[in-house]
């Protein structure tokens, strides 16, 4: 049968490449998949599936025009989605203007409420208002009394800063030191001498991978001992435990998935075949939304083909299973999946909240 | 305020400014020599950086150890590019300027070649490993084994060169070169030996710059970039080819980004990073230890 | 008297304009030579091309008998072709004691540095009393001896001097013209070009004159004086 | 009348003195030698008087008005142009179109038209170069160059020209047919001029009167003749011992 | 006026462009359109640069700071001023910033000069990244912007413009001052050129069609964030373009910009895989082949041709 093509834009260079690889392996890995297993299913007919992408050099602006041109010039069949909340919100305008509906994935700001519904969801529950709540809950659960908060400039960690802080005071937790740090940042040392000698007992670092590793080895280093320490973006990074091992026990990071859940089996089974495929683990937050966007358009696809108008009904109203439990979506907003916090247990990524997710007890460092 | 007296920071700042001056010397040695704008001098650590990885991961030798070769690859590389592509250039063009603007050309490319081949062998995902990342505690100092690596290497290696350079003429040669191509030839400078000299230890020294990073950070192919630009605000604050003031400016660099952060807030830290850059260059145009002539 | 330096049918210029054409030239060993010429005859390009700034298209230079026109300038230097050129060429940022020690680059030179260093402060106080000041604020006559004195630095077997006394206050032109005489003692040939025709020829034991790139006439000092093309243009009979 | 009067111009270097109390007034019409030995500060004279350099102390006056603190754009337009001794040509451009460059900005401030385009071919034809008027100036002899930068000088319609060294490197033939083109550029100009030149005999030719400085201080002025006798200026100068 | 139209090949060019411009999105759609917005930002940009860079010599490394000074001043005012208002603005706020700047900026000469305006760029950059991560707004989402035809004609009349100026610049008084100021800025001095003037005119000159330009191209992305706005490689590309152009006129930016839009776009969709690499390969090969530029390419093949 004729192959079903779907397109997607990476940023295969600047800004957003360090970030890219984990999505697109995760896509090449369910292509692949699909493809073994005799094609994908379109209401009932088997097609093999053929990726079709172009790097958008990390340029939103460039995401909106290859998707203009997968959807005008390509004609291709279907959608997947672009790395990172600004090309998500560019994209948007574009497969609007087409009807053309698209599963999105690694977008995660409460921006995403603003766009029309219909043609674009995320199937994310890493919102920064959510993770703002939840975060507070589970610092006061693990017996947190104050904390310092460093915080990349950067837009995804300013959002969470913003409804963190008002979430901690709810709880009653101090913010001691509370400041923010731009992204070029090359060394940390005075920023945790200031943590150090402050005297609280939990760190949140509002950062991102290439902070996340300074942090860390830095922290090391300074004997930053605090027992709960919370890392934004970056540990879910193979190359981040490779990086620190057992020094980076006890460290909690952001994520909704682990393969360890077992009401979840799609999960391990993703993890095995993502570590067979490409020799690491997979990142525990962009490759398993990545693929769980796949998910979605592939169950959708299944029942509605390939016709526009009845595949957005489809993924608008159907319930999908997924290597992260069950998928909704209502408007825009995935309504199902708990945001959730990962932490670094023994070498293992392990769910410790919030409780119906978790698969393991969290544990203070 | 007792924060700034707190030798911990004086280690970090030494070691920060160490490494900037490690990288701003390699490119001091190609841009001050032969105004060949190299903004493809971030990738050549990068390069080297990969290098440190692979020989780690695959056969468990320490960079340390494996300094040398890799210094001798990136040189390599280093020589490469000379005799292919920067000789004819060097020999060819007229004007400074259009040197600098066809050179800019080129490493541009070149640094776009190096980065995607590297991401497409490699893969952009970030990587690192874990070698001497043992605390040690001196003096109430808490130092990872691998920072005082670098530390320790990077004052050697800029040691050796600035007296390799001071004492041979060979570091009088590389100035007279940068001022005027035809007088040196009248002198009897070797000019194609002196520019395939300064490409082999400048590209060299970046690769060692890379190594000892991979140790203590993580490496991607697109991490270059920031490392030019600290090379680029090195070497024009401590004076074009001046490298002595090169190494001044990249530890009082090192410095300024960590008492900056300790003084005010982090969030001003390239603020006022670049504020002193550009303030530095209003007040003296040809840098802090650059020379001028005066009238 | 042999010739230390031979020019046979150089041809040389400067991309696809041709400037010298075929010029045949001999430098005496142990003497001095002059080359005479109006403005842009192609004295400097002769110059240029014999120190290999600028390549030869074809014909010979031969040095010592053996062939150099293919070697590269630092090559000719370490062999003891020196240039001083026209318009001084100084490395206007490096001191002048900088600027003088580079001069004595090449192997030969290096290890005796310093102490051609001194013959050269003894030769120019002037330069000696502004060691440090940076070449290119010295005046126009300060950095002629400048280069002179570099050339020198380079011990020379053969001088190539490009109107050493331009720009010289009588003063010092008359003591280059004496200096000059002295060099030939210690053992170098030179060959110089220069305006002050009157004392170049007075000194020099052979003379070219050349017109257009090509050279019109040669002889002795003497004879060259009695040519009535070289008094009209050069003595300005 | 005193077209140009420097009053007690001085000027330092670090600890170098190169100029000390330099005074001496040039009248319209005049052409004054400016005569000494290397590094007697006749370069920076110029430089000061030209708005290159500032003057440590003293004042420069010209047509009555002092003109010290000027840049070098606005004491040409007011009709002072100088030639560099180390010549800097614009090397990229033509030898006509560095001419109408300053024909477009000097004291003549000519919009762009054919005009100037003619108006530079005659003053290249003035100083010799009109067969070159093609050639770029980087690709011209240094005498050639020199020529230019008397050309480029006289394109900004100067009162008063500063000559420094144009004949350096000029056979004799050369010499004589500059000094012609200098006086009946004077005359055709209705210039002052002020000259240095190690060429003695075309400055006692061509000038009116002659200035000498020695290390930095004005030490003879007066007519060619009895300056070329002044036994000081021959001991300086011409490094006669006899004097 | 005569000099003007002796410049007509290059106005026909133009013209033609523009037309084509102005067809596209009626005749090949919505991707072209956006191709064609795109190809005519670079030649704004470009043109601009060369404006003052190209004429002077002073090679500016940080002419993003004028693209996001545009970009930002019609990103703060959106929906409270009217944008027929903000971008016009954004080009006049990006002047004004180059003319505060630039006489302390253009004393600083050569490599200085380049690394000093990239500076510059950057320190702009964090200023305004500070500002709005204070104000609480580390990114910004403009619904509502015009559509891409609207911004498309806008664009044409930018670059247009931008064409225009550095033509202008380079028959006039003006631009034989800086051309002057190219070769010796002592000896341009010297014969009467008001050198710093000129210089700063020409610089706020360069940066007021890069302001509109950033203002644009904000409405374009519906999406700002500081970071991505003030990228130096939008500094990198003009550069990149102007030299591939090659002349200090307006004819290189026009090459350079077309040429380089038109072989990216031949290349990412082609060889997505190989591009950046192919188009690295290119740019060496470029410089090797043809070190004087499309244009100067071009001459070369008109003399010898002709010979
Ligand atoms: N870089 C260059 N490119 C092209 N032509 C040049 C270049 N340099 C010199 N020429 C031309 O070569 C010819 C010979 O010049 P050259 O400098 O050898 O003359 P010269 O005899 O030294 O004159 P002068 O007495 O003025 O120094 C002249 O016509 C000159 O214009
Ligand atoms: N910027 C400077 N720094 C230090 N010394 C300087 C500077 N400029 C000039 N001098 C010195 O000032 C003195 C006067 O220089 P000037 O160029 O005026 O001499 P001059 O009379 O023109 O000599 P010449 O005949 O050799 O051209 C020289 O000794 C020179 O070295
Ligand atoms: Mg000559
Ligand atoms: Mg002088």
């Amino acid at each position: 049968a004729e192959p079903v093509r779907i397109g997607y834009s990476i940023a295969k260079t600047g800004l957003f490449s360090q970030a890219a690889p984990s999505q697109i392996t995760a896509y090449e890995l369910w292509a692949s998949q699909v493809n073994a297993a005799g094609g994908l299913d379109v209401a009932g007919e088997q097609r093999p599936v053929e990726l079709v992408w172009y790097d958008d050099e990390s340029d939103p602006a460039k995401a909106a025009q290859i998707y203009e041109k997968l959807i005008s010039d390509d004609g291709v069949d279907l959608l997947l989605a672009p790395w990172g909340t600004p090309h998500h919100l560019n994209v948007a305008g574009v497969v609007e203007s087409h009807g053309f509906p698209m599963v999105g994935n690694t977008a995660a700001s409460v921006a995403i409420r603003e766009v029309q519904p219909g043609n674009i969801w995320f199937p994310t529950s890493a919102i920064p208002d959510k993770i703002g709540t939840e975060l507070a809950a589970l610092a006061k659960s693990a017996n947190v009394t104050s904390v310092a908060i460093i915080a990349n400039v950067l837009p995804f960690a300013q959002e969470n800063l913003q409804f963190l802080v008002p979430a901690l005071e709810a709880q009653g937790i101090e913010v001691k030191v509370n400041e923010s740090y731009p992204p070029d940042i090359s060394d940390m040392t005075a920023l945790l001498t200031r943590i150090k000698s402050s005297g609280v007992d939990g760190v949140i670092a509002l950062s991102y991978p290439a902070d996340s590793f300074l942090y860390m080895g830095q922290a090391k280093e300074l004997g930053i001992d605090q027992p709960f320490q919370f890392l934004l973006v970056g540990p879910t990074i193979a190359a981040f435990q490779g990086a620190f091992g057992e020094v980076a026990n006890g460290i909690v990071t952001l994520g909704h998935w682990s393969p360890h859940q077992a009401a979840w089996p799609k999960g391990k089974a993703f993890f095995d075949a993502y570590v067979e495929a490409n020799g690491m683990a997979p990142d525990y937050l962009d490759s398993a939304l990545a693929y769980m966007s796949c998910e979605i358009l592939q169950q959708a696809v299944a029942v509605a083909g390939l016709d526009r108008d009845k595949l957005r009904e489809a993924i608008s109203s159907s319930t999908f299973d997924t290597i992260n439990g069950p998928v909704r979506f209502e408007g825009v907003e995935n309504v199902v999946t708990p945001t959730a916090f990962l932490q670094l247990q023994g070498g293992d990524m392990h769910l410790v909240w919030p409780a119906e997710a978790a698969t393991s007890q969290y544990q203070p460092r | 305020m007792d924060i700034l007296f707190s030798p911990q920071l004086l280690f970090s700042a030494l070691v920060l400014g160490a490494l900037y001056a490690l990288i701003a010397l390699g490119l001091n040695l190609v841009y001050g020599t032969m105004r060949l704008l190299n903004i493809a001098h971030g990738d050549l650590v990068m390069i080297g950086a990969y290098a440190a990885f692979w020989l780690f991961t695959l056969t468990g030798i320490s960079p340390l150890i494996g300094l040398p070769v890799i210094a001798v690859l990136t040189a390599g590389v280093g020589v490469a590019l000379y005799s292919v592509l920067f000789r004819g250039q060097l020999e060819g063009t007229q004007s400074v300027a259009q040197l600098e603007a066809n050179s800019l050309l080129l490493f541009f490319g070149i640094s776009v070649v190096l980065q995607n081949v590297m991401a497409l062998a490699f893969t952009a995902s970030p990587r690192a490993y874990r070698h001497l990342d043992d605390v040690y505690h001196v003096a109430g100092v808490a130092m990872t084994g691998n920072r005082v690596a670098t530390l320790l290497i990077a004052v050697l290696v800029l040691a050796g060169v600035v007296i390799f350079l001071k004492s041979t003429i060979y570091g009088l040669a590389v100035t007279a070169l940068i001022q005027s191509r035809d007088a040196a030839k009248v002198v009897g400078i070797n000019v194609s030996q002196v520019q395939v000299g300064s490409f082999a230890l400048g590209f060299g020294v970046a690769g060692i710059a890379g190594a000892l990073i991979s140790m203590a950070e993580q490496i991607s192919p697109f991490m270059g970039f920031p490392f030019t630009i600290a090379a680029f605000v090195v070497i024009i604050l401590g004076g074009l080819g001046n490298i002595a003031g090169g190494i001044i400016a990249g530890v009082l660099l090192g410095f300024i980004e960590i008492y900056a952060v300790a003084l005010t807030s982090a969030t001003y830290r390239s603020i006022l990073l670049y504020g002193i850059f550009v303030g530095v260059l209003l007040i003296r145009p040809q840098g802090l230890f650059g020379k001028t002539r005066g009238g | 008297m042999s010739a230390i330096l031979q020019a046979r049918e150089l041809v040389s210029g400067y991309g696809d304009v041709r400037i010298l054409h075929a010029v045949d030239l001999s430098v005496a060993e142990g003497g001095i030579t002059a080359v005479l010429g109006s403005n842009g005859a192609g004295k400097t390009t002769l110059f240029r091309t014999l120190a290999g700034l600028l390549a030869a298209g074809a014909g010979h230079i031969e040095f010592c008998g053996s062939p150099i026109e293919t070697l590269p300038s630092h090559v000719r230097v370490e062999r003891g072709v020196v240039l001083v050129p026209e318009g001084r060429l100084v490395f206007p940022d490096m001191s002048v004691e900088e600027n003088l020690r580079i001069g004595s680059v090449n192997a030969r030179a290096r290890s005796k540095c310093s102490k051609t260093l001194s013959t050269v402060y003894d030769l120019f106080p002037r330069l000696d009393e502004r060691r440090s000041q940076a070449a290119g604020t010295l005046s126009g006559g300060e950095q002629q001896m400048l280069a002179l004195g570099r050339g020198l630095m380079a011990l020379p077997k053969v001088l190539l001097l490009d109107e050493p006394t331009l720009g010289l206050a009588p003063t010092m032109a008359k003591q280059i013209f004496e200096i000059i005489p002295n060099l030939v003692e210690l053992g170098l040939s030179i060959l110089i070009a220069e305006q002050d025709v009157h004392r170049t020829l007075q000194c020099a034991q052979f003379g070219y004159v050349l017109e257009n790139g090509k050279v019109a006439v040669s002889g002795t000092g003497p004879e060259l004086m009695q040519t009535p093309a070289v008094s009209e243009a050069f003595l300005g009979h | 009348m005193s077209l140009l009067i420097a009053d007690g111009i001085g000027k330092s270097f670090g600890g170098l003195r190169a100029l000390a109390g330099v005074s001496f007034a040039v009248d319209e019409g005049e052409i004054v030698g400016l005569m000494g030995a290397n590094g007697a500060g006749k370069t920076t004279l110029f430089s000061i008087i030209a708005g290159h350099q500032r003057a440590s102390e003293g004042a420069i006056r010209f047509k009555g008005a002092s003109i010290s603190g000027l840049r070098p754009d606005q004491v040409c337009r007011l009709g002072i142009a100088r030639t560099f001794q180390i010549v800097r040509p614009f090397a990229g451009l033509s030898a006509r179109d560095n001419v109408e460059t300053a024909l477009l900005f000097g004291g003549a401030q000519q919009s762009a038209s054919a005009k100037v385009s003619d108006r530079a071919m005659e003053i290249l034809e003035e100083v010799g170069l009109v067969d070159q008027w093609q050639k770029p100036a980087g690709a011209m002899t240094l005498s050639g160059r020199k020529r230019l930068e008397v050309a480029r000088a006289l394109g900004t319609a100067p009162e008063l020209l500063l000559l420094d060294e144009v004949m350096a490197g000029l056979t004799p033939a050369e010499v004589a047919e500059m000094l012609e083109t200098l006086r009946s550029v004077k005359r055709g100009y209705n210039l002052t001029i002020v000259i240095i030149e190690h060429v003695v005999r075309a400055l006692v030719e061509l000038s009116d009167r002659i200035i000498v400085l020695h290390h930095g201080e004005l030490i003879a002025e007066g007519a060619p003749a009895d300056i070329a006798k002044d036994k000081s200026v021959r001991a300086v100068y011409f490094g006669e011992e006899d004097a | 006026m005569k000099e003007i139209t002796r410049n007509w090949p290059f106005l026909g060019c133009l013209l033609v462009l523009a037309g084509a411009g102005i067809a596209t999105p009626h005749l090949f759609g919505a991707y072209w359109t956006l191709v064609a917005l795109n190809l005519a930002m670079w030649i704004a940009l470009t043109q601009s640069w060369t404006l003052f860079s190209g004429m002077t010599g002073y090679i500016s490394l940080g002419h993003v700071v004028f693209y996001g000074i545009g970009a930002y001043v019609v990103v703060a005012t959106f929906k409270t001023v009217p944008l027929w208002i903000s971008v016009p603005m954004g080009g006049v706020v990006a002047a004004l910033f180059a003319l505060i700047v630039a006489l302390p900026v253009l004393r600083v000469r050569g490599p200085y000069f380049v690394i000093l305006t990239f500076g510059v760029a950057e320190l702009v950059k964090f200023i305004i990244l500070n500002i709005e991560t204070g104000l609480g707004k580390s990114s910004r989402l403009l619904f509502g912007a015009p559509g891409a035809q609207t911004l498309l004609y806008v664009m044409i009349c930018l670059a247009i413009a931008a064409s225009g100026l550095t033509l202008f610049a380079k028959v006039s008084r003006f631009g034989r001052g800086l051309t002057a100021i190219r070769e010796d800025e002592t000896a341009a001095e010297t014969v009467g050129i008001p050198v710093a003037r000129y210089k700063v005119i020409a610089f706020a000159a360069s940066a007021a069609i890069p302001g509109m330009v950033g203002g644009l191209m904000a409405l374009r992305s519906t999406y700002f964030e500081v970071l991505q706005v003030f990228n130096p490689i939008v500094s990198f590309t003009i550069v990149t373009m102007a030299i591939i152009g090659g002349s200090g006129d307006a004819r290189g930016p026009l090459f350079g910009a077309a040429f380089m839009v038109g072989l990216s776009e031949l290349l990412w969709a082609n060889a997505p895989r190989l591009y950046m690499i192919l188009l690295g390969l290119f740019l060496v090969g470029f410089v090797v082949f043809a070190p004087s530029g499309l244009v100067g390419l071009l001459a070369r093949r008109g003399r010898e041709t002709s010979a």
